[in-house]
């Protein structure tokens, strides 16, 4: 695991992304608006961008359009509205032919997670390595690895169904960040698992930012944003606002030295 | 080609072939049956079609002198056929085929040389004769030679030919439909399958897969159910057509042909399930691609 | 009854209707030819069941002479026939019979009044008699007057009704296999149909419901697709229906007779829908049962 | 809403309780083990018992096995050894026809939440009451006010599909709490929702509870735990502890004093 995920010639896997222009926007929203059907708006005038690099949360109450916002990032939703860029492109205006191909770079955690049901905890994880055409015997070597790192080892061949609420949880965060994407989006990832792994995530994130990935999280959490320091886009009634963290608090515990090294974290 | 996405491992789809099994079943029944009725009415045509049949009474008495005088009557009678413009050629029965063709209703035996037997001549009608050649031929047959007519069972045959036809062509229209109808539901049942795979589709999608990497993987997947499904209601299908086929031998008489299928009528039965996986198969992809391309 | 669950505005499931429809659309299709040939075999047995005909050849010769001659023919051959212990009755045709008769091949005119005409008499046999009675009445009748033959032409439908039985029996074969398929293809589509509603299932049992309860709302469900689906295929075969019947009747011969379906058929044909939905009903029921008594 | 759901006649509704008699068990666990098909055992010999009007939370790692606890109780699952017992029946030798009337009494918060995706979301939460025959106009009073007051007011008719995590989290909770249930059941029932409508959520269990409903609430959220002073059964390597609630601490904010009745909690 540790030789792979260890960083070694980032700069060649992203020449889209020069070192150090962090000012880059990955996500910029401008004046977007959206409503599902003829339903009311969810929002509307929602300005942000995403710097590359940069790790945001992304809070605000049930209903407040958290889901939504990402379903715009992750090209699920289109605005109804206004101008969402990803990676520099206009994605109302990009041409169909790309939009695969700005998908391969994003690593998205789904609210309710969206596995496969008739495949194995393995191959739901192996997925965007075989769309990508990544040769099976390398897909072989890390996707155990990875699964074992968030603690399922024992469930590599497992079906989703057989496995508990935290486990498919962690099976989704899993394929979201196996390809190493450039932004990564995760939807409530910590709903299902207790402080502990929680914790184990959201170092894994920060991790994945450390090697040039733009996190942006939507969370309810409001121990786990209070406890990383890292800016908060608040949605409250349609309109979003910045919060910068609060001054670093006492991290609860040493934070874990080999990072992404580690055991299983199976009934811990 | 490198490992896939496994999508064979959804239990669930087990309807898919199943269907397309029985559709191809009874479209290979339907087909067959069409193919060997038009193979009846094939043979019926070349036994029947510008052929016809003139009766000779015998002449009254027993003996040689009424024999001679019969044989008069027929050289008479042909005489007067080959000079109708209708006829091509005209040819009398010898003792040996009337009796052969005699036996069976009358028993053999010393009877038969006693009887006088009417004399048979076989008629071929130039091609392209009328409708009404038949009836002209017997008309011109009357005048020339007393006790002389037209076989009425052929000529019957003839008509029963035409109904066969009509038959035929119905069959065949019944073939279609039942083609449409099957066609119908192996492209409903394959898009039914598909609804199930919705949320594949969707996440395949959204993790970045090619549309038409998706609509390979869904296509190869319908295509070996299909293949599955189309060759096991084939194989079905061979024991009935079997039995239907001893059934029919065993009530095959003279005039009914032996019904039977040509290697080049299997060669239709066979394209029947490929047929329909192909159908599935394509389904699959128009029915993936056009759901990928309502997704943004 | 008060309100029920909502199974019906689930979208997705309009394949169980949409097969049901085909499969009655095949399976009355099917049915009705069968019903048919049937009825078709039934008059033929009717028509030639027990009767034979005499033909009697003329005298030869023109004129009053000759037709006495042919009258004291017919009267020997009939007091023979009449003798004869197989025979219940035998008539004579008279000449406007012949004519009419003879006329579609020959046509109508004065040439008739003067060709030496064959006469024929029509045989009753006693119930009861076999097989090779025809060729004893033929060798009796053939000792007893010269010139006289049974008509093959009889002898030979009632072959043709044997060979017709047996082809009805292979018909019916068919049809039952069509009818096996169609049934298996239903129960597959309704347990299949099924499957996505297993997590409804689930909720419903966890939820307290009685698994008569749930049954019965699936069962419900599925009676209305399947008559949905059976009744438009049944809507859909009439048309077809027609249009093979007007075929039919385009092509009726003396011989053929009117080929249709009776009410009692109708009521047959009828039936197939509502039991094509009242088998998805009993599937979707039993299938329900099956999947709650595998739950704790 | 309120004149329904404030106790009228609570004995006549319950008389399997009589009032006072706290000590009969509702849910009884005796030694009890259980695995899933061949694999390993989630726990054995795990005894604890329930008492009527209790409120207990149930804690423990993702994968220690809360979801399969809960699920032996609602009767989903059957135990390989030992004695589970509800209502005072021994659920594996109660008979079938028993099983549904004991299910009836019981309202159970699935992780998964298990809407049924083609039903509205007031068919859902309508679904108990049918299944017990209740009647129709009933059902038409009772459903709305309810999904009002856990803020879905304006989602009546949508499908699960259109809402949002949250959303459908308050909605399986309807669902679950619609016919007063004798025994309420909740899987990480606040896992989708920020704190303040897990408050307000919990306070409506609270609420259930002092009308006599015994609760049982497996949960990952620490702080919901020290916030509401119950015992916790904790679950750790297929052991259980039970933790007696630490001294109360100061709740956050007054409890809002009409408890179950007040206004939207959509967008807050
Ligand atoms: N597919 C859809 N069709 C119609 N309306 C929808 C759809 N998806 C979401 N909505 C509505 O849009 C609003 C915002 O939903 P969204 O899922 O973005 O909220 P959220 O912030 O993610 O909430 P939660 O924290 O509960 O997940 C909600 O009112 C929801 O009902
Ligand atoms: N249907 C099943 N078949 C086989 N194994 C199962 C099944 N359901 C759960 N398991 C296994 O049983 C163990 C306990 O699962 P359970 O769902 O009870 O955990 P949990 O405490 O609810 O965890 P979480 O907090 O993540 O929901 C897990 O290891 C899981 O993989
Ligand atoms: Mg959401
Ligand atoms: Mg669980």
């Amino acid at each position: 695991m540790a030789d792979d995920w260890e960083i070694a010639d980032e700069s060649a896997r992203l020449p889209h992304r020069p070192p150090g222009a962090e000012d880059t926007a990955v996500v910029r929203f401008e004046r977007v608006g959206l409503r599902y059907d003829v339903g009311p708006e969810v929002f509307r005038d929602m300005s942000f961008t995403l710097p590359a690099g940069s790790f945001h949360f992304l809070t605000g109450g049930s209903g407040a359009g958290k889901s939504t916002v990402l379903g715009l990032c992750y090209l699920s939703l289109r605005p109804t509205r206004g101008l969402v860029t990803l990676f520099g492109h206009d994605v109302s205006r990009a041409p169909t032919r790309l939009l695969p191909r700005l998908r391969r770079r994003l690593g998205v955690v789904f609210q309710d997670f969206r596995l496969i049901e008739h495949l194995s905890a393995m191959d739901n994880v192996a997925l965007p390595l075989r769309v990508a055409g990544v040769p099976e015997p390398d897909i072989r070597r890390h996707v155990p690895e990875l699964l074992a790192w968030v603690g399922l080892a024992d469930h590599l061949e497992a079906r989703p169904s057989t496995l508990s609420g935290g486990q498919k949880q962690r099976v989704a965060i899993a394929r979201a960040v196996i390809n190493r994407p450039d932004l990564l989006l995760a939807d409530e990832p910590t709903g299902n698992v207790d402080d502990r792994i929680a914790m184990r995530l959201l170092h894994l994130f920060e991790e994945l930012n450390k090697l040039g990935t733009t996190v942006l999280i939507a969370t309810h959490n409001e121990q786990l944003v209070r406890r990383f320091a890292h800016p908060c886009l608040q949605l409250n009634h349609g309109a979003l606002t910045l919060r910068q963290p609060e001054p670093p608090q006492p991290r609860p515990g040493p934070r874990p030295a080999g990072g992404l090294q580690g055991g299983r974290m199976d009934r811990p | 080609m490198r490992s896939d996405i496994p999508l064979s491992r959804d239990r669930n789809a087990r309807l898919v072939p199943v269907l397309v099994g029985v559709m191809v079943f009874l479209a290979v029944l339907a087909a067959s049956g069409a193919l060997a009725l038009d193979n009846v009415l094939d043979r019926w045509r070349r036994d029947v079609t510008g052929t016809l049949t003139a009766q000779i009474q015998a002449a009254p008495g027993l003996g040689a002198e009424a024999r001679a005088a019969t044989d008069r009557r027929v050289a008479l009678a042909l005489e007067a056929l080959r000079g109708h413009p209708a006829v091509a050629s005209a040819r009398a029965l010898d003792d040996a085929e009337l009796t052969a063709l005699v036996e069976p209703w009358i028993g053999a035996g010393e009877l038969l040389d006693d009887l006088p037997m009417p004399r048979l001549i076989d008629i071929t009608l130039r091609p392209g004769a009328g409708g009404d050649t038949a009836s002209d031929v017997a008309r011109a047959l009357a005048a020339a030679v007393p006790g002389a007519s037209l076989d009425a069972h052929r000529l019957w045959l003839s008509r029963l030919m035409d109904l066969g036809e009509a038959l035929g062509l119905l069959a065949l229209a019944v073939v279609a439909v039942v083609g449409v109808a099957t066609t119908l539901a192996i492209i409903h049942a394959t898009r039914a399958g598909l609804t199930a795979h919705r949320p594949v589709i969707e996440v395949l999608h959204l993790i970045g897969a090619q549309q038409d990497y998706i609509a390979r993987q869904f296509a190869r997947h319908a295509l070996t159910q299909g293949l599955k499904g189309g060759l096991g209601g084939f194989m079905l299908a061979l024991p009935v057509l079997a039995g239907v086929g001893w059934l029919a031998a065993q009530v095959e008489g003279g005039l009914i042909p032996r019904v039977g299928l040509s290697p080049w009528d299997w060669l239709w039965l066979v394209l029947l399930p490929l047929g329909a996986a192909g159908l599935s198969m394509l389904t699959a992809r128009v029915t993936v691609l056009h759901t990928l391309s309502r997704m943004p």
